[in-house]
């Protein structure tokens, strides 16, 4: 240690090599993304979105990548100590390779921050599920319920915490049904030009309201069902990136926190998402983004529920406090409009596949900022999402093309 | 992976703190967590406030019973932080504060927090049974496995490899259990002999009762800093010199047994890293990880401390012990503290802190202490992750 | 995927658990005196600095130790939800309130319980008290209190 | 010791916690006992569906990669060394030797078994690897026709063995559609 940076004048601190060591994404493949995948084991689904992202990045996984990072929870895969089972699908066995048991965000998070250490160049980060091979979801979301507090309860659908911040940020807000209605309706259709939207539709607000209650506030349509799914990234140092592509996507900044862990969840601020706004503020303090007013051409929030839409641009100060649904009544979020948001559909219509569901929305905003980054005026985007329920963890990353 | 040169900040490790290590605590898994963490802070002259970041590990959830535990206990280190967990089996204990050098040698944060806590006593009627989980769903599980299966497997082709018999295996159990009368945490320190060890309860030919670390619940934190910050806060700062994990294939039998290349591969990053290059010189007090007898053997071989299949016969000169060479487990290790999955791990690494801070007491190796080497193992003898120490 | 099975029926899934016979979770050091409390009819929250918290966790946000003192009432919903159908989207016979109720003392944090009432008429501030099962019949379990009705 | 005066005590001297007995634990107010349900149908994929499928007509199939030429089995549908798909199936004689093999007193629980069983694992003969290298085409299996004698003395290791399979009638796709693996005569 202590020895300077090759590339570096003598004299200058070593301080600056990694500060100024940008990160970018590279290369990201996928697999699956429909309710059920029957006729392939989570491993060959893994292994199909590699195949697809280690082919756009142009590197060979046994060559050229540093690490891998895998995100996956024991009991989504029904096998205690699932990382047994992570290295061989992305090409990372006998190599530097762990799991992270959170969301594909904060794996991406990880890598991120190995790269910036200036240890590792190209990263790859995977995440996977496949929710169709659970016989007892109930149980196993049991399992994440404190077991003195809230598990003897015995409450008929674990997702209820959800239903206990909408009921909070409307009372709050003065949101109405109608505006998480809108959310929802709005995402199904713009699924439908997204070939990863299993649960797009055509829906109207009056089909969102006129359906039975599934946990109230929200119907059916307006929480995000499961879907089996695959994405693997690869990230790179500003070097590798440059070697290998003409238009990487900039990972500008990070951020991630957990408010409270699932033993307190009673402490939980109800109706606001303080994780995710020290997430976002994390990620802005490292893109050096002071406000992200005018400074995001469009964003992939969190949506698994309609009112964490509104919620979560709040939180990011994407909207001021109170102020995200009367933005969205004047078509704001909508494309083309002040801030397009969830374009892909939001997990709404593209559902929910556990661990992967952040590193999704980095997937979308990727190929967006690499296909059409010239549509925006500011070609960066906010990718935003929240594990729960019933946990208070959420990450943010800031992707741009410049 | 590049070697250090390229590295921003040196990290450095400015605090340990441990629970007791017992069969059945009374805490929560996330009350564990807390208590190790305060320990590790209080020895730090920290409070909460100081933490920037927070890793925690915990290994498999199927013991405490609780889906996303690392949620559980993610508010051990205060509410509202940047936590992460990290996973790689048996190896997490290791790898947690090898993933929390990377987030201050990254610069993203000054101060972070490593916790990792198990709690093995909740599930019944056996924790063994939760070991059944861990075998392939479709190819292994249905064969009925026990854990120690595969354990008994790996130290019989190692025997029969190395001609290493259980009398010479056996003393790794009583120097490990002898070193932790030393240790106030220890859960099975003893005074025993190589007789007690062989007829104790046979469980798979050829592993005794004795032969194996307990059940046990605990929690172990320690604290890393950036270096303006590390220097800040104490005048013995422990480097982070060298960080390795590698994670071999699934099928392992589909491998040679006797040689942990896992761990190997994982030691040659970490020692590239630290700029270490005869290991088995310049390394001068380590903590491999010793769930079995047989594996501290196994794994000082892996980390180029011995030559393959010399291991046992430095064993039986004393080489290992703590007056020795190159003591290896001065804490008592797994065998004599205790096998909270993840706490184990990261115990480890607290000893090696300890050591090097000459703040170990009378568990204190005998020699002058520059590097010590902590590594841990994990999965289906898949996993090896590394971690150089040096004052 | 260059090649499949032909047919569907030729992919196998097989059937597997991750089960013991039963968890057995300790309550914690806040969580034994919370227990025992509930036993006695009473509820216990946490002081910590900038007030209480319910129920009481052994140790508060900022890490601090937190104190052991009793709640006292009213309490009042904070925020509620009603569920309809379980996660399958199955309905269920009758909705089921579930609430975080707060007392009024208490800064942060309530306890999440089942609240029996009609869904139509239950609102955030709304008063509850809870609902205890006869003393005999308690085992220091958060379900000594059978549910929250109305004040 | 090298601390300066006042300096805290390392963080091992009192190691906090409240130990429990057995009985101490059973009997403490507010301890909850959950029975979990977690119960799943692992889709085996195209590769395992496929090997599960031979062992009910008594194959052991693997896949071959085409770059290194490595036969797998148990099969996978894509080569952990080269990263490619494996298109090939291949199928062996079922024949190989001991790589290691123990003797279990125990059950899955811990529980103590009536009669010991051995289990080991076998080196199938398989084209592609190194003889002596350090991978190989293998399996985990119960071990029959072998004694505790020949675990203990060494003499398993390197024994030729063959699949001992179940009647067809029996067989469900299943890696219990081999019995045992056991010594060929001779």
């Amino acid at each position: 240690m202590g020895a300077t940076h090759p590339n570096i004048v003598v004299g200058t601190p070593i301080t600056w090599v990694p500060l100024m060591r940008r990160v970018a994404i590279v290369g990201a493949g996928w697999a699956g993304f429909r309710p059920q995948v029957p006729e392939l084991s989570f491993r060959e689904l893994v292994f199909e979105a590699a195949q697809r992202a280690y082919e756009d990045a142009g590197v060979d996984p046994r060559e050229d990548v540093d690490a891998f990072v895998s995100c996956q929870e024991d009991y989504w895969e029904g096998i205690a100590i699932a990382d047994e089972f992570a290295p061989e699908p992305i090409g990372g066995a006998l190599r530097p390779t762990y799991t992270v048991a959170g969301d594909g965000l904060q794996g991406l998070a990880q890598a991120y921050m190995m790269i910036k250490s200036g240890a590792f160049d190209i990263v790859a980060v995977e995440s996977h599920a496949k929710p169709s091979d659970i016989v007892t979801l109930d149980g196993i979301y049991d399992l994440a319920l404190d077991p003195h507090t809230i598990r003897p309860l015995r409450a008929a659908n674990p997702l209820f915490t959800a239903g206990l911040d909408a009921v909070a940020y409307m009372s709050r807000t003065g949101a109405s049904r109608v505006h998480l209605a809108m959310v929802a309706a709005a995402n199904k259709r713009m699924g439908l030009h997204n070939p990863r939207a299993s649960y797009a539709g055509r829906v109207t607000v009056d089909d969102i309201l006129g359906a039975p209650y599934y946990i109230y506030p929200m119907t059916r349509y307006e929480v995000a069902p499961f879907a089996d799914a695959a994405v693997v990234m690869v990230l790179a140092s500003e070097e590798a990136a440059r070697r290998l592509t003409d238009n990487p996507v900039w990972v500008e900044g990070v951020g991630w926190s957990t408010e409270v862990g699932t033993g307190a969840v009673e402490y939980h601020k109800w109706g606001h998402m303080p994780s995710l706004k020290a997430a976002g503020l994390m990620a802005y303090r490292a893109a050096g983004i002071d406000s992200p007013t005018g400074e995001v051409g469009f964003a992939e929030v969190e949506d698994r529920f309609s009112f964490m839409e509104l919620l979560s641009l709040e939180e990011l100060g994407l909207a001021g406090e109170g102020e995200a649904h009367k933005m969205l009544e004047t078509g704001d979020f909508s494309p083309g409009g002040y801030l397009p948001v969830n374009q892909s559909g939001g997990s709404l219509s593209v559902g929910v596949p556990f661990e992967a569901l952040g590193l999704w929305r980095a997937l979308e905003a990727y190929l967006e900022l690499r296909e059409h980054a010239d549509k925006y005026d500011v070609p960066r985007a906010i990718v935003a999402s929240w594990r729960g329920p019933p946990t208070y963890t959420s990450a943010v990353a800031v992707l741009g093309a410049q | 992976m590049r070697t250090n040169i390229f590295v921003k900040d040196r990290v450095a490790v400015v605090g340990a703190g441990l629970t007791l290590f017992r069969r059945r605590l009374q805490e929560t898994p996330r009350e564990l967590a807390w208590e190790a963490a305060r320990q590790a802070l209080e020895s730090a002259g920290l409070t909460f406030d100081d933490i920037d970041c927070i890793v925690t590990g915990t290994a498999p959830d199927a013991f405490d019973g609780l889906h996303f535990n690392g949620e559980y206990i993610a508010d051990a280190g205060g509410f509202g932080k940047p936590t992460v967990r990290v996973y790689v089996g048996g190896g997490t204990g290791v790898f947690v504060p090898v993933a929390a050098w990377w987030h201050a040698a990254s610069g993203l944060c000054d101060t972070v927090l490593a916790v990792a806590e198990e709690k093995m006593s909740p599930a019944h009627p056996h924790p063994q049974g939760v070991f059944a989980y861990i075998w392939d769903p479709i190819l292994e599980r249905p064969l009925g496995p026990n854990l120690i299966w595969i354990f008994a497997m790996e130290m019989r082709r190692y025997m029969y490899k190395c001609g290493a018999a259980k009398e010479t295996i056996a003393k790794v159990s009583v120097k490990n259990k002898r070193n932790a009368l030393d240790h106030p945490a220890a859960q099975a320190a003893a005074n025993i002999t190589v007789e007690d060890v062989l007829n104790s309860e046979l469980l798979v030919w050829p592993v005794n009762r004795l032969d194996i670390s307990p059940v046990s619940d605990g929690a172990a934190a320690v604290i890393l800093a950036r270096e303006n910050e590390a220097r800040r806060i104490t005048d013995s700062p422990v480097w982070v010199e060298g960080i390795g994990f590698t994670l071999d294939n699934t099928h392992w039998y589909n491998r040679e047994l006797a040689f942990p290349r896992y761990v190997n591969y994982a030691a040659r990053m970490a020692y590239k890293m630290a700029g270490i290059e005869r290991p088995w010189k310049e390394i001068d007090v380590a903590e491999p990880y010793d769930p079995f007898d047989y594996k501290e053997l196994h794994h000082i071989e892996g980390l180029m401390l011995a030559r393959p299949c010399e291991a046992p016969k430095l064993l039986e000169e004393g080489w290992f012990d703590r007056s020795g060479e190159l003591p290896t487990s001065p804490s008592g290790g797994l065998l004599g503290v205790g096998n909270p999955i993840a706490a184990a791990g990261l115990m480890k690494v607290a000893e090696i802190f300890w050591q090097l801070r000459y703040e170990a007491g009378p568990r204190q190796v005998k020699k002058p202490v520059h590097y010590g080497v902590a590594q841990a193992w994990g999965d289906l003898m898949q996993a090896g992750t590394v971690i150089v120490l040096g004052n | 995927m260059v090649w499949k099975a032909w047919r569907i029926g030729d992919v196998i899934h097989y059937p597997g658990t991750q089960e013991v016979e039963k968890y057995v979770y300790t309550p914690g050091i806040h969580g034994l005196e919370f227990a025992k409390a509930l036993k006695e009819g009473r509820i216990l929250g946490m002081k910590c600095p900038g007030g209480i918290h319910v129920p009481p966790k052994t140790y508060c946000p900022d890490g601090s130790p937190g104190e052991l003192v009793e709640v006292k009432g009213p309490w009042r919903i904070a925020t509620f939800t009603i569920v309809y159908e379980d996660i399958y989207g199955n309905p269920l016979p009758e909705p089921q309130v579930l609430a975080l109720i707060r007392p009024d003392d208490a800064r942060r944090g309530g306890l999440i319980h089942i609240v029996k009432a009609d869904p139509d008429t239950v609102y955030i501030g709304m008063e509850v008290k809870p609902r205890w099962k006869p003393p005999e019949q308690r085992t220091g379990h958060i379900t000594d209190i059978e549910y929250f009705e109305p004040a | 010791m090298s601390s300066r005066s006042g300096r805290p005590q390392p963080g091992w001297v009192n190691p906090p916690g409240h130990y429990l007995k057995r009985d101490e634990m059973y009997s403490l107010v507010g301890l909850v006992e959950y029975p979990p349900r977690a119960k799943y149908l692992f889709s085996a994929g195209q590769a395992q569906s496929r090997f599960l499928m031979g062992l009910k007509e008594g194959k052991i199939l693997g896949t071959r990669c085409p770059r290194c030429g490595r036969v797998y089995v148990p099969p996978r549908m894509y080569c952990e060394y080269c990263h490619t798909h494996t298109l090939e199936w291949v199928e062996l004689p079922g024949t190989g030797v001991i790589h290691t093999a123990v003797i279990s007193y125990i059950g899955t629980f811990r529980e103590r078994r009536k009669e010991p069983v051995i289990v080991g694992v076998i080196q199938l003969d398989a084209p592609g690897y190194t003889p002596g290298g350090y991978e190989f085409a293998g399996l985990f299996h119960r071990l029959c026709g072998v004694t505790p004698e020949d675990v203990m003395s060494g003499r398993a290791i390197g024994m030729r063995v063959k699949p001992r399979w179940r009647p067809p009638e029996e067989r469900r796709g299943d890696i219990n559609d081999i019995e045992c693996f056991e010594p060929i005569e001779g």
